[in-house]
């Protein structure tokens, strides 16, 4: 905190342009599904860890998508990779596959590795 | 059964309407404000959802025109319209005066003024264009910058002067997010190295293959969608723009680069139909469109015995449902003028 | 950027802002702060145009700074403003001039709130005369000094003693402006432009010659942030915000700021200093930071003042720089003397000094 | 007690700035608080208009109703004539006149602001007066703020100031008249009750805190714990 009791934040605002989006990139190559993604939360609704935690697969996919891949690391261990979100995805996304190929781009671009 | 029609306005709807008047036997005398018939859809490259050529429709519509029972002036508003006892009486600024047994009002809509989100910076910034203007370019093939260069990330924003109280219009203009799914997808086809992202608050498919286009703008073509209101539009120091939205989703504020950006202008009823609408009494709802009779089985039905509405001056409408609602106010006039419901 | 369509919208926001008499209000942080530009004003307005200009020594604060760190009532604020309005009647003036713009928001706000919800306007009519025996009228025109200033522009180019123009490379001055919030983003039609391209301030600088630089966050708010500022563990916000704005508007190398707003004024001059401290940035050319100046210094630059009797010196950054740039032949010896002359100490760890 | 919406009602604040919300989001876009706080001013405004009495209290009692800076930004681009900014300030008065603003960090920091702010008021007639602004508790303010307290005369006698003096202009002495009216005026209308109401919240709290309370000025650890505490919690949060 320094002389001031208070100090500069950076900021919460997604900034795509300073964001890298390799992850995103990996897991679209190999799971084109991901693309169809509608953002209506049946994944989240849901999800076994998704009740009785705060985590959010939806949430998740988004923050792949638009590169905030510190977030993305920090949460996406809580997955436990049941699979019943696959079940309920009305476009047929191979949800649980986003996870695995997510886990699997972190190990590739080494500075990400979990 | 000589009875005298007359039809203001030259688009889908009052070219439909006139056609099928006249097949039926009517005299009609059919006005358009501009030097051509063909309303909006004259500038539209491909319609959707299934990317037919607009011209097509125009063709059709013209063969429709093209009929000795249709006195067809073009160039020429209306300046006067009264009834008097059972006839119409119309006087143009061309100085023609006439009568007519019945009017079909077919004026339609205008897009809505997108510099007047002036958030958006449409007429400011460089590279901010409007849905219209992006369709003239599909017709030229132009789609450079203004610099000349290939946009690499082109934005759409959904429900520009529509859904919006700022602007006074608070209604869903029906159309825009079909078209920005439409639009995504060719600016795809024309620049695939290209990457698209549209900006939405709801995304409504209601007709019929909306939903399997949307579905195709992302299996095929990978259009992004970004769920959020943009909020400000702005100029980089490279002279790109910035758009700064909401990802709702997300529940974080987003910054975006982008080389051009759509606006998906809205409708709103058009100047045309406000003075006609002024000048007879016409009803207008809260949406500043002419409110028909009934909502369910009259809505060609207007508060004047003997004027008819056809198409997008009572509501947003696509080129299906305007022909339909053509024909339909033809069958009101047919019912009308029947001998002895006059 | 095409200048044609910000015309179009300047034409619809040309707001009306009384020629004569007004009853004047400080601000709490300009009178504080800047001392010297609420000087200016009123010897611009009353010696330069001999306009009538009253100040009442019986106003004081809106309560602003208060209402929207929310620890004064809307009853309460309504009341005080009511005050100002009955000691203007009594003084014979319809027309106010606000110095600040938390305060000229407020008005606006507490004017309009009133059209809605006249019971309001009766309530707050009870209470002043309970509290004080005073009635009030509504004023005929509302208008920030700003206002005032940007209305009397081209007089102030027609007596120009200098214009905002680089001495050395002939280049208009690179100038950023910064609206306060408060001035049109509540009611955009109360502003001279409205409130996505203010012209309050761009007109001002264009008229004297200097060139007005877009920026990605130039809408932004300066951070002040009322509560966000005012306590201490919260003035992370304060200070991010701006560095945001500085972040934003270096690659352009603006030679200056210029203000409307008492606090963005003193935030944007104060936390360069911070930053500066904190992280070692500035923002400005070769190292420097950039001076900000209120618009009621840089009238009085335009028209030849002696910038310290401006009150530039009392700034955190030092605008020297940009007096060498516009070829300003100041008196470095006369900085820091008092009213009769006589020298202060120096003061230390200036910015650009 | 009284539905907290219906309460909120009455507030003309909250009746202006709440229609109903589509969650478009244009608010936290450009959103000053949203960028440096875990804060969504949209949220809020849906969270309010679902009229649930317990997600309301949830609200008045966290420390996420402090987080905006009334910039009021948010009054310029929303679709639908929304002002979430008016919409915090009604629920702020609310959470102080029920006493569930000393349950947040961020809330409690209201004490701090009438002991500063609020009593400049009645002492000089101005929210920030130019004695008042320590340069101990204003670091930031610079060499330049310390320069001019300790050279205030000078400085302000040549920038038409009328240093304590009678008449016009800055550091003039407002008349007594004038601060008994100010005074006055906040009996009348509530500001003083209001006041009160702070100063005796935050006494109860430093109470259940264990930390020294004094009735007036800032050398007191619970105004000291207020003016600077930050959890560093304010600006993360996990999905």
């Amino acid at each position: 905190m320094g002389k001031f009791g208070f100090a500069i934040s950076k900021g919460r605002q997604i900034d795509y342009e300073a964001n890298d989006r390799r992850i995103a990139e990996y897991i679209l190559e190999h799971e084109p599904s991901f693309r169809l993604c509608i953002e209506c939360g049946g994944c989240s609704a849901t999800c076994t860890t998704g009740n009785f935690t705060r985590f959010s697969l939806r949430e998740l996919h988004i923050l792949i998508k638009r590169g905030e891949n510190d977030e993305v690391r920090k949460n996406i261990g809580k997955c436990m990779l049941c699979g019943k979100c696959i079940l309920v995805c009305p476009r047929g996304v191979n949800t649980r596959n986003v996870v695995v190929l997510a886990r699997q781009a972190f190990q590739k671009y080494d500075e990400y590795a979990i | 059964m000589n009875w005298d029609v007359v039809v203001v306005g030259g688009g889908t709807a009052g070219m439909e309407a006139s056609g099928q008047l006249a097949k039926a036997g009517y005299n009609v005398t059919l006005f358009e404000k501009e030097e051509e018939a063909g309303g909006h859809l004259k500038n539209w490259y491909h319609l959707f959802p299934d990317r037919r050529d607009g011209e097509e429709v125009i063709t059709y519509l013209n063969d429709q025109i093209n009929n000795d029972n249709i006195t067809f002036y073009k160039g020429s508003r209306i300046d006067h319209l009264e009834k008097n006892e059972k006839k119409f009486i119309i006087k143009t600024n061309e100085g023609k005066e006439m009568t007519a047994d019945a009017i079909i009002i077919a004026t339609g809509f205008d897009l809505f003024r997108s510099e007047r989100k002036e958030e958006y910076g449409y007429g400011i910034y460089d590279n901010v264009i409007t849905s219209a203007d992006l369709e003239k370019r599909f017709r030229t093939g132009d789609m450079k910058m203004n610099n000349g260069e290939i946009p690499r990330r082109i934005g759409i924003v959904h429900c520009v002067g529509s859904r919006d109280e700022k602007v006074g219009n608070l209604y869903c203009s029906k159309l825009c997010c079909v078209t920005a799914v439409k639009q995504a997808i060719e600016i795809s086809e024309w620049l695939p190295e290209s990457k698209v992202f549209c900006f939405y608050m709801d995304i409504r498919m209601g007709g019929a293959l909306y939903e399997e286009l949307y579905m195709e703008s992302q299996e095929k073509y990978g259009v992004n969608y970004i769920r959020g209101k943009v909020s400000e539009v702005g100029e980089s120091f490279t002279n790109s723009l910035i758009v700064k939205v909401e990802d709702t989703l997300a529940g974080r504020p987003l910054k975006m680069e982008l080389d051009m950006l759509v606006l998906m202008a809205g409708m709103e009823i058009s100047e045309g139909s406000k003075k006609i609408g002024k000048a007879l009494g016409l009803k207008t709802g809260e949406n500043r469109f002419f409110q028909s009779r009934d909502n369910h089985f009259g809505s060609n039905l207007s508060n004047i015995d003997g004027l008819f509405y056809a198409g997008t001056c009572t509501a947003p409408m696509n080129i299906t449902e305007t022909i339909s609602h053509a024909r339909a106010a033809v069958l009101d006039v047919m019912d009308y003028l029947k001998d002895g419901r006059r | 950027m095409n200048l044609e369509g910000k015309k179009r919208i300047w034409s619809d926001y040309q707001k009306e802002i009384a020629d004569d008499h007004f009853f004047y209000v400080r601000s709490c942080i300009r009178q504080s702060f800047f001392p010297g530009s609420e000087q200016f004003f009123l010897n611009f307005m009353r010696n330069t145009l001999g306009k009538d200009v009253y100040e009442n020594p019986a106003h004081t604060t809106c309560t602003g700074i208060g209402y929207h760190s929310d620890i004064v009532p809307s009853s309460t604020i309504m009341t005080v403003i009511a005050r100002h309005f009955a000691l203007m009647k009594e003084s014979g003036y319809k027309n106010i001039a606000i110095s600040c713009v938390t305060s000229f928001g407020l008005y606006t706000e507490i004017l309009e709130t009133w059209k809605h919800f006249p019971e309001e306007l009766e309530k707050t009519r009870e209470y002043l005369y309970k509290a004080t025996g005073r009635e009030f009228d509504i004023p005929e025109n509302v208008a920030h000094t700003s206002d005032i200033i940007y209305k009397f522009r081209s007089e102030i180019a027609d007596k120009a003693k200098i214009f905002l123009v680089n001495k050395k490379t002939g280049e208009p001055l690179k100038i950023v402006e910064h609206i306060g919030c408060h001035y049109a983003k509540m009611f955009p039609k109360s502003g001279v432009g409205g409130a996505e391209f203010p012209n309050v301030l761009s007109g001002m600088a264009e008229a004297w010659g200097g060139k007005v630089i877009d920026y990605p966050e130039r809408r932004h708010c300066c951070g002040f942030g009322f509560r966000q500022y005012l306590v201490q563990a919260n003035r992370g916000y304060s200070v991010s915000n701006t560095a945001k704005k500085f972040s934003s508007m270096e690659p352009y190398k603006p030679d200056m700021v210029l203000t409307n707003c008492p606090g963005c004024t003193m935030f944007m001059d104060k936390w360069q200093y911070t930053i500066k401290e904190m992280e070692g940035t500035s923002f400005g050319e070769n190292g420097e930071s950039i001076p900000v100046l209120t618009y009621e210094e840089l009238a009085g630059l335009v028209l030849g003042f002696n910038p310290w009797d401006l009150g530039l010196q009392y700034h955190m950054v030092q605008s020297e720089p940009l007096l060498n740039k516009l070829g300003i032949d100041f008196d470095s010896t006369d900085k820091y003397k008092t009213k009769d002359g006589k020298q202060m100490p120096l003061p230390e760890k200036l910015i650009n000094a | 007690m009284e539905n907290l919406y219906d309460i909120l009602k009455e507030d003309i604040r909250f009746e202006e700035g709440l229609n109903a919300c589509m969650n478009c989001g244009v608010c936290t876009a450009i959103c000053p608080a949203a960028e440096f706080y875990d804060y969504d001013p949209r949220k809020i405004v849906d969270t309010v208009q679902k009229k649930d009495d317990e997600e309301i209290v949830a609200l008045l009692k966290s420390e996420t109703i402090w987080y905006c800076g009334e910039c009021m930004s948010c009054k310029t681009r929303c679709p639908r004539g929304n002002t979430p900014g008016f919409i915090i300030m009604a629920l702020r008065t609310l959470s102080q006149k029920l006493g569930y603003f000393t349950e947040s960090e961020k809330g409690r920091q209201q004490l701090a602001i009438k002991r500063t702010v609020g009593e400049n008021i009645f002492k000089y007639g101005y929210c920030a007066a130019t004695y008042a602004v320590n340069p101990k508790m204003h670091p930031e303010q610079g060499p330049i703020w310390e320069y001019i307290l300790d050279n205030t005369n000078d400085v302000f006698e040549r920038l038409g100031g009328q240093v304590n003096g009678i008449g016009t202009g800055p550091l003039r002495k407002i008349p007594q008249e004038a601060l008994d009216e100010l005074k006055k005026i906040f009996d009348v209308t509530g500001g003083t009750e209001f006041f009160e109401l702070i100063e005796e919240h935050s006494k109860m709290k430093a109470s259940e805190m264990g930390l020294q309370f004094k009735s007036e000025g800032t050398d007191n650890d619970y105004f000291v714990e207020v003016y600077t505490a930050n959890n560093g919690k304010h600006n993360t949060h996990d999905i």
